[in-house]
């Protein structure tokens, strides 16, 4: 090694080659090797229309009523979603943070629906909210409510689904953000006169922020690309239809996989909008050590 | 808004409390004893400093009256008010941890005006507080700095000005001087004086520092493995420790093994190896037989006189303004002594002490 | 050498002929070693033989599937011609399948070859409890659903059978003017779903979640086809004493599954798919294909009556199979359903014109 | 204490906590039923609007077993889960470390890299990606199959890790370092404990979303390397009959690998970060 | 492995280097000068203080030795290796840091002996000198603890440990006694240097506290602002600062506006108002006029004598061994003076001061 070295300039000092950078070298290739062809592939794709100029099929999307309207449908449900599960995971991550008896066993709870898979819960939405199912049973048998209940097969039941996976998410996420904020800053808050509220907004919100936007961002990523239980609990023909099922409808049932190619590239602009405002806002705030001093 | 909690905030606002008192407050973990029935009134006005060795339970004691820490035994009580089951938001003192605790996303200003924000005081109050506390601990062009961009010393005047900025009633400091500079330190005690004395609230000082606990306490109060050992002024503790621990503890670094001869009261004679006699003062009940005697290094002096004995010079070492000699004498232990000149070493001298600094203690507190 | 064959299943086809298909092995194992099943959703499958195309390694051997996956690889240009190319294979193809059946291998375009049908329906599901009189025309089925309004149901066709059967077959009951142009012969049908919206609170987006609400009893009619008559009652998810009803002069919209070879195979493994092929058109594989009623009647060819099937499979569908099926399929005429583009077209138009009007 | 009067902050503070707490008992009781609801519908015979079905039987399982050759699918997902998330934590934290820490040139370009896998669905660059792993003779084996997987798991762990290591005081790295730890020793002594909540929340996000992955498996996967996911998207979506119960069984398998592997997960590494475990005083009632 | 790094690592492991050189090293951040110019030759077996006031630089000394920080000017050089390239764990020193950086999630034993781990040592002896190190530190009883469990001095003592158990041949220490106890930390420095001799190691040690400098350090480095400002044994640091900053900080706290009357060579004569002439040493080349003179507190005595003025007593503060005075004299500042005895608060004295020990400076720089 020692002869491949050049000399070392005496004069100007340059600083240690760092070779942590290399760390990211096997994650990079992997993308590079395995995601930046296709991707390409699929973007070429998308301006190779079966028939038309090059913008075509983002012409079309755009122009064709209920092509576009998707991609309002799909926010109208993820940035909902993503609030609610961001807002409550918070919520809720903040009072169970304390080390106590069953925080344990709660957070496993919370979690848990994580791992229910959508169909899961599609089934168990479609049993437990259907007109026969146990919420309704047991509603008429209190005799508080003897309609029929309509959380299924609407923009409701989706959003429902989005909650019941995207919250434990964004739970889990949270969570583990927040306990790693040294205990010692909020205390130092409360011995300055900060109440909960103040602790709260003024210590744990601000040093939490750039893990809340890696949440938001990941949830809102997640509940973007909702697909199976759009179809299976929500009105795939109306409120629920989603840019996915555009996508997929094009790609798997037209078999236009330029178009499905274009529709999925909208898709992914349109999350990146969002998600690169989100990450400039993260870069607004603090970011480093959560710890405060010494020892 | 009513009830005891208000009533003591406000009490402690507005300064207007008489007495803090606690009351056997006790703090385990785990078991074990951090902090064991203390027992102390703080009155308003009084600097009260916290003294004891590395991992005695000073800031055990100091978290508990903050409310950082839940008592597992006694309580707390700000004049009639019971005080203790409060959180520490409600008690309104000021506070000056240890490791600091600075918030790390706060700019410097942002940190020492937090307290000022909490208490809801307008926007141009608050810079115009802030700047004169930066000011007071010389950190003026710091002010954007995040803490993670300030030197151990900074950062510890940070702490500083963020908890004495609210003028709190009563105010807990955590050994506040411990990574500043000799100068510095010395500005620093002086304007911690001063400020106590400017708003009249009642200050709880814990140092490692005997000098700092002098120069600055009413009232010091020692303390060892979780247990008061000695509560008096600085002069008390200092020159007479109540028990062999805390004159070890306070600097007596020659302690010698002697045999009670005579006993009159408090005064006493003792002998010890080689013929020496000397005369010293009982601090604590004493039979006859094996006792201990403490002297502190500069209280021997070179030169004949009374209580005088004879040594070889084994050790010289400067010390700043004056020498450490180590000096073989008929004790077993080399005797050390603090003197303005260099005897030399290999050099026979006298020493002599007065015999009111020879500090004698029953023998079997040497064994615990 | 014997090889081994990959077969992919995307219309639930093997739950007909998995049997017959380790027969085949079983008889043959000088050709075949080893036969993979694999099943997957029907629309992904074109996606993945292209990949292995475009890669020059096609592992896929034989996949069965529906209309739909098949056309879609016409229109992808997936899979090797069968016919007339390999006629000689398949002596007397066309005589040998049953008459109604026949029409159905015109949509295989020479590509696939039929191996199951079904005559499928419309027909009418209903809940005699509930339903006296069941209607006889559509006219008759839509003032029903109008004096029991959220008692009619039935799923998105796009994603259900007989849904899509449903959509279909109303062409003919209502004489619209051409059945096989849903964009522009389909005036009445289009008139008359938007008028049938009206009492359906909404549209389940499967046919399963139908068939649950219905044996529930939270619904009293739906549209099925023959295997989702029989078969859900035979599963206990139905009350087997549950009634289907025609139409008056109604068209069997049928539905039928194919074999297909996948282009890109080595002349080898293509000799042992075709002869796979044959075997399964074989009365006693086809005999197989009863099954549980899931696609019934399940054989294409002639000369398979129920009683050569296994005990089993007749037991049944005496239990829950209908005496006047027979007749129905002997007498009622019988068409090809949409193709595929056409097919499309009409979902989206569904999707946008009654599907999306039951947005809440 | 017992006689005071409650100040309107602790009243707002137990309000708060009252409604938090309504919250979670609302949410885990219904999720509860309706995971109940399924569970018991994947062992009904009949269950047609009734409070409970009329009879239970496993046979929804069993056929579902024999159906989908579920031993071997089970093997296959365990072992594709199992290597997705070790491998796409082994790079994708050290990568996360280099990011959060590391000022170099090109991060940013590298930031998008790792975003839009995770942005634009599977079905822009499956295809393509299902023939180079043709290609490559990936496809259809094992390794393909992970690889495939990883391309979103990869960037997810470096997304979710990149704040976590921010969170991490610079001082303790430095101190490894001083004391003669090289790079992989930090990692292994001192940071994969510190981020030990973050690749387990990292592990189990990834875990989940890789059994619920189905193109991109079914896409490269072979005749011997489907998931389970595939097994269940053809019982859910596949034309032809199928009874409710069916599918209620493969989901409730389904569900039943994953929990497995979260409360395993969950049994050895706490969500909570030690360092707050520690300084975190219980607090008396 | 071969190359520079390694022969450097080698050396550096072996104890075997003969000096480390830092050669211009400077350090900025963000435009400004935290290190400037740090050129120091540090002899194999040398014990090196760094002295300032508080955010002069001198923990970022340590991290540029450390490799803890990229310099952004200047070279480090173990012997002929040049070392400022390397990482911090190929320079294979040891370090207290003033913050500890404990990692947290070890327990005390695993935290000092990690450093012994990543050596490769085996189990039984890290065992073995993890427990010898921790007897060192007075920790034996809390090995098991983990840090967050700790009081501060306790941590900083699992600090030192952590760094001195890996006996390696150079070691950085920063302020690594400043939240001890008095007497703690009297043992720890004769440990820490007892250590140093019989590892034959270097030291460089950090303090702000000119005793622990003096009585510790072969040379003292004393800084500012970033910049080296005298660089000599304590003795001259102590009693001849070269500048009157450096007075200033140690302990000088008497600076008197006086004029030059007369200059012969370093001796001068210079006078005060109201008539006081004084004899002192001149520090710094002096011009006739305006010039500054420093004194000790305790370099003063009260009685007669040469170099005498009067003065009156205006407070008397007790300060544990003496008692630190304020006394008005014709100088516009009151004066400090530091007596074994009470004179007494408006008592009038004498007070006189050896000529040497009056050091006078060139006045512009008490404008600087
Ligand atoms: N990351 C940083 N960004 C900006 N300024 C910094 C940073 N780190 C240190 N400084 C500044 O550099 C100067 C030197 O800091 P350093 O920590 O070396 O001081 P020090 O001599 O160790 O002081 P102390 O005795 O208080 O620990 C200080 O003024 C500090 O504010
Ligand atoms: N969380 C804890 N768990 C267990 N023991 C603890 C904990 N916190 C403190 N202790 C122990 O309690 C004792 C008192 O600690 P405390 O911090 O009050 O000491 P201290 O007097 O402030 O010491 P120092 O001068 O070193 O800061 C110590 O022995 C310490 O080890
Ligand atoms: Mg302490
Ligand atoms: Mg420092």
């Amino acid at each position: 090694m020692a002869t491949l070295i050049a000399p070392v300039p005496v004069t100007r000092p340059r600083p240690f080659f760092d070779p942590a950078i290399m760390l990211v070298a096997p994650a990079a290739a992997m993308m590079v090797m395995f995601f930046v062809y296709p991707f390409a592939y699929g973007l070429l794709l998308s301006f190779q229309p079966a028939q038309g100029g090059v913008f075509e099929n983002y012409i079309h999307f755009f122009q064709t009523g209920d092509l576009g309207k998707t991609l309002g449908n799909t926010m109208r449900l993820a940035l909902p979603a993503t609030v609610i599960n961001v807002s409550f995971a918070l919520a809720i991550a903040y009072v169970t943070r304390l080390k106590g008896p069953y925080q344990r066993v709660l957070s496993t709870l919370l979690v848990v629906p994580l791992t229910l898979g959508t169909v899961l819960i599609a089934e168990g939405m479609l049993t437990y909210f259907g007109p026969q199912g146990w919420l309704a049973q047991s509603l008429r048998w209190l005799h508080l409510y003897e309609g029929s209940i309509r959380l299924t097969h609407n923009y409701w039941g989706v959003l429902i689904s989005l909650v019941i996976t995207g919250f434990p998410f964004a739970y889990l996420l949270i969570l583990s953000y927040i306990t790693g904020i040294d205990p010692a800053l909020p205390r130092a808050a409360a011995t300055l006169g900060a109440d909960g509220w103040n602790r709260f907004r003024y210590i744990y919100l601000p040093l939490l922020t750039p893990g809340l936007v890696m949440a938001f961002c990941l949830s809102f990523v997640q509940a973007f690309s909702v697909f199976p239980s759009a179809i299976l609990l929500g009105s795939p023909a109306g409120t629920t239809r989603v840019i996915a099922i555009a996508a997929y409808e094009a790609a798997f049932e037209q078999y236009d996989y330029s178009l499905a190619s274009a529709v999925a590239m909208v898709m992914g602009m349109a999350q990146l909008v969002i998600v690169v405002a989100a990450l400039g806002l993260r870069s607004l705030f603090y970011r480093g050590p959560v710890a405060g001093g010494k020892g | 808004m009513t009830g005891i909690q208000s009533v003591a905030v406000q009490a402690a606002r507005k300064n207007e409390f008489r007495q803090l008192r606690l009351d056997g407050v006790s703090r385990q973990f785990g078991g074990a004893n951090a902090l064991d029935k203390l027992s102390l009134t703080i009155e308003r006005g009084e600097f009260i400093a916290l003294l004891g060795p590395s991992g005695c339970g000073k800031s055990t004691a100091l978290n508990c009256m903050a409310g950082l820490l839940p008592l597992t035994d006694g309580t707390i009580w700000l004049d009639e008010q019971r005080i203790d089951p409060l959180p520490p938001e409600k008690r309104g003192f000021g506070m000056v941890f240890q490791n600091y605790a600075l918030f790390p996303h706060l700019s410097v200003s942002r940190n020492v005006g937090f307290g000022l924000k909490m208490r809801g005081v307008a926007g141009a109050e608050i810079d115009r507080r802030v700047a004169a506390a930066l000011d007071t601990v010389q950190l003026q062009g710091h002010a954007t700095k995040l803490p993670g961009q300030l030197s151990g010393g900074q950062q510890q005047r940070v702490a500083i000005a963020r908890a004495i900025v609210i003028e709190p009633p009563l105010i807990l400091m955590d050994e506040p001087l411990s990574n500043l500079d000799a100068k510095l330190r010395i500005e620093m005690r002086s304007e911690i004086r001063r400020i106590h004395r400017a708003q009249g609230c009642s200050t709880v000082y814990v140092t490692h520092d005997q000098d700092e606990a002098m120069a600055m306490a009413d009232r010091v109060v020692v303390m060892k493995l979780g247990v008061v050992q000695q509560i008096g002024t600085p002069q008390e503790v200092f020159s007479r420790p109540a028990k062999l621990d805390i004159a070890r503890f306070m600097g007596y670094r020659n302690v010698l093994p002697v045999k009670v001869a005579q006993a009159d009261g408090s005064r006493v004679l003792v002998d010890g190896p080689g013929g020496v006699r000397l005369g010293g003062v009982a601090m604590q009940a004493l039979d006859a037989g094996p006792a201990v005697a403490a002297i502190r290094p500069d209280e021997i002096v070179i030169g004949e006189g009374a209580n005088a004995f004879a040594g070889t010079v084994e050790s010289a070492e400067y010390g700043g303004r004056e020498w450490l000699l180590q000096v073989r004498t008929a004790f077993d232990d080399l005797l050390y002594v603090r003197s303005p000149r260099n005897a030399g070493v290999g050099a026979a001298i006298m020493l002599s002490v007065p015999a009111d600094r020879v500090l004698v203690y029953p023998a079997q507190e040497e064994a615990a | 050498e014997p090889v081994t064959l990959n077969v992919v299943d995307v219309a639930g086809n093997l739950a007909l002929t998995q049997d017959a298909i380790e027969a085949f092995r079983a008889k043959n194992p000088n050709l075949v070693s080893r036969i993979t099943f694999t099943k997957a959703p029907a629309p992904e499958l074109p996606g993945k033989i292209r990949a292995m195309q475009a890669a020059g390694r096609t592992e896929i051997d034989l996949v069965l599937t529906g209309t739909d996956a098949l056309a879609a690889g016409i229109a992808l240009n997936l899979w090797e011609p069968l016919l007339p190319a390999q006629a000689a294979k398949f002596p007397g193809l066309m005589a040998n399948y049953l008459t109604s059946a026949a029409k159905m291998q015109d949509l295989a375009n020479g590509q696939g070859i039929m191996v199951t049908y079904m005559p499928a329906g419309p027909l009418l599901e209903y809940n005699p409890d509930k339903v006296k009189t069941p209607p006889k025309t559509p006219a008759e089925l839509l003032s029903w659903c109008k004096a029991n309004p959220n008692k009619l149901i039935y799923a998105r066709p796009a994603n259900s059978g007989p849904g899509r059967t449903f959509l279909m077959g109303l062409p003919y009951l209502l004489g619209d003017k051409d059945p096989k142009d849903p964009m522009a012969g389909w005036d009445k049908t289009w008139a008359y779903l938007k008028e049938l919206n009206s009492c359906i609170e909404y549209y389940p987006t499967g046919t399963g979640a139908v068939m649950k609400e219905l044996g529930e009893g939270s619904r009293d009619m739906t549209v099925t086809v023959t295997g989702w008559d029989i078969n859900p009652r035979a599963l206990g998810v139905v009350p087997k004493q549950f009634r289907v009803a025609t139409f008056n002069g109604f068209t069997w919209i049928n539905d039928a599954h194919y074999m297909v070879m996948p282009k890109g195979l080595p002349a080898a493994r293509q000799a042992v798919v075709l002869e796979l092929m044959a075997f399964l058109l074989k009365p006693e594989q086809q005999a197989l294909t009863y099954d549980a009623g899931y696609f019934y009647p399940g054989p294409a060819v002639k000369n398979v009556p129920l009683s050569s099937a296994p005990q089993k499979s007749q037991d049944v569908i005496k239990e829950f199979g209908r005496a006047e099926y027979a007749d129905w399929i002997a007498k009622q005429p019988h068409a090809q359903p949409l193709e595929d583009k056409a097919m499309v077209a009409a979902f989206k138009k569904w999707d946008q014109e009654i599907g999306s009007g039951k947005a809440k | 204490m017992s006689a005071t009067i409650l100040d309107a902050g602790v009243l707002r503070d137990r309000a708060w906590r009252a409604l938090v707490w309504g919250v979670i008992a609302f949410f885990l009781v219904n999720v509860g039923l309706l995971i109940v609801a399924v569970a018991t519908n994947s062992v009904a015979t009949r269950w047609l609007g009734t409070w409970l079905p009329l009879a239970y039987t496993l046979d929804w399982y069993v056929s579902a077993w024999k159906e989908f050759q579920l031993d071997h699918v089970l093997v296959v997902t365990v072992v594709v889960v199992f290597s997705v998330v070790f491998l796409s934590l082994l790079i994708g934290v050290p990568a996360a470390y280099t990011l959060a820490r590391k000022e170099f040139r090109g991060k940013r370009l590298l930031m998008l890299l790792f975003l839009l896998p995770l942005m634009v669905p599977p079905i822009t660059y499956g295809i393509p990606l299902a023939t180079v792993m043709y290609q490559l003779h990936l496809a259809g084996t094992l390794p393909g199959v992970i690889i495939a997987n990883m391309i979103p798991a990869l960037p997810f762990v470096i997304l979710v890790m990149t704040p976590f290591v921010e969170q991490i005081d610079t001082n303790i790295e430095s101190a490894a370092r001083v004391f003669g730890a090289n790079t992989r020793q930090m990692f292994i002594y001192t940071l994969i404990p510190l981020l030990a909540p973050g690749v387990l929340a990292a592990g189990l996000l990834v875990l989940v979303r890789t059994v619920a992955m189905f193109e991109l498996t079914f896409l490269v996967a072979g005749p011997d390397t489907q998931t389970l996911v595939v097994a269940l998207y053809y019982a859910v979506f596949a034309a032809g009959v199928r009874a409710g119960q069916s599918v209620d069984a493969m989901a409730m398998i389904y569900m039943a690998i994953t929990v497995l592997w979260l409360l395993i997960a969950l049994r050895f590494v706490n969500p909570t970060q030690l360092v707050s475990r520690v300084k975190e005083h219980p607090v008396k009632g």
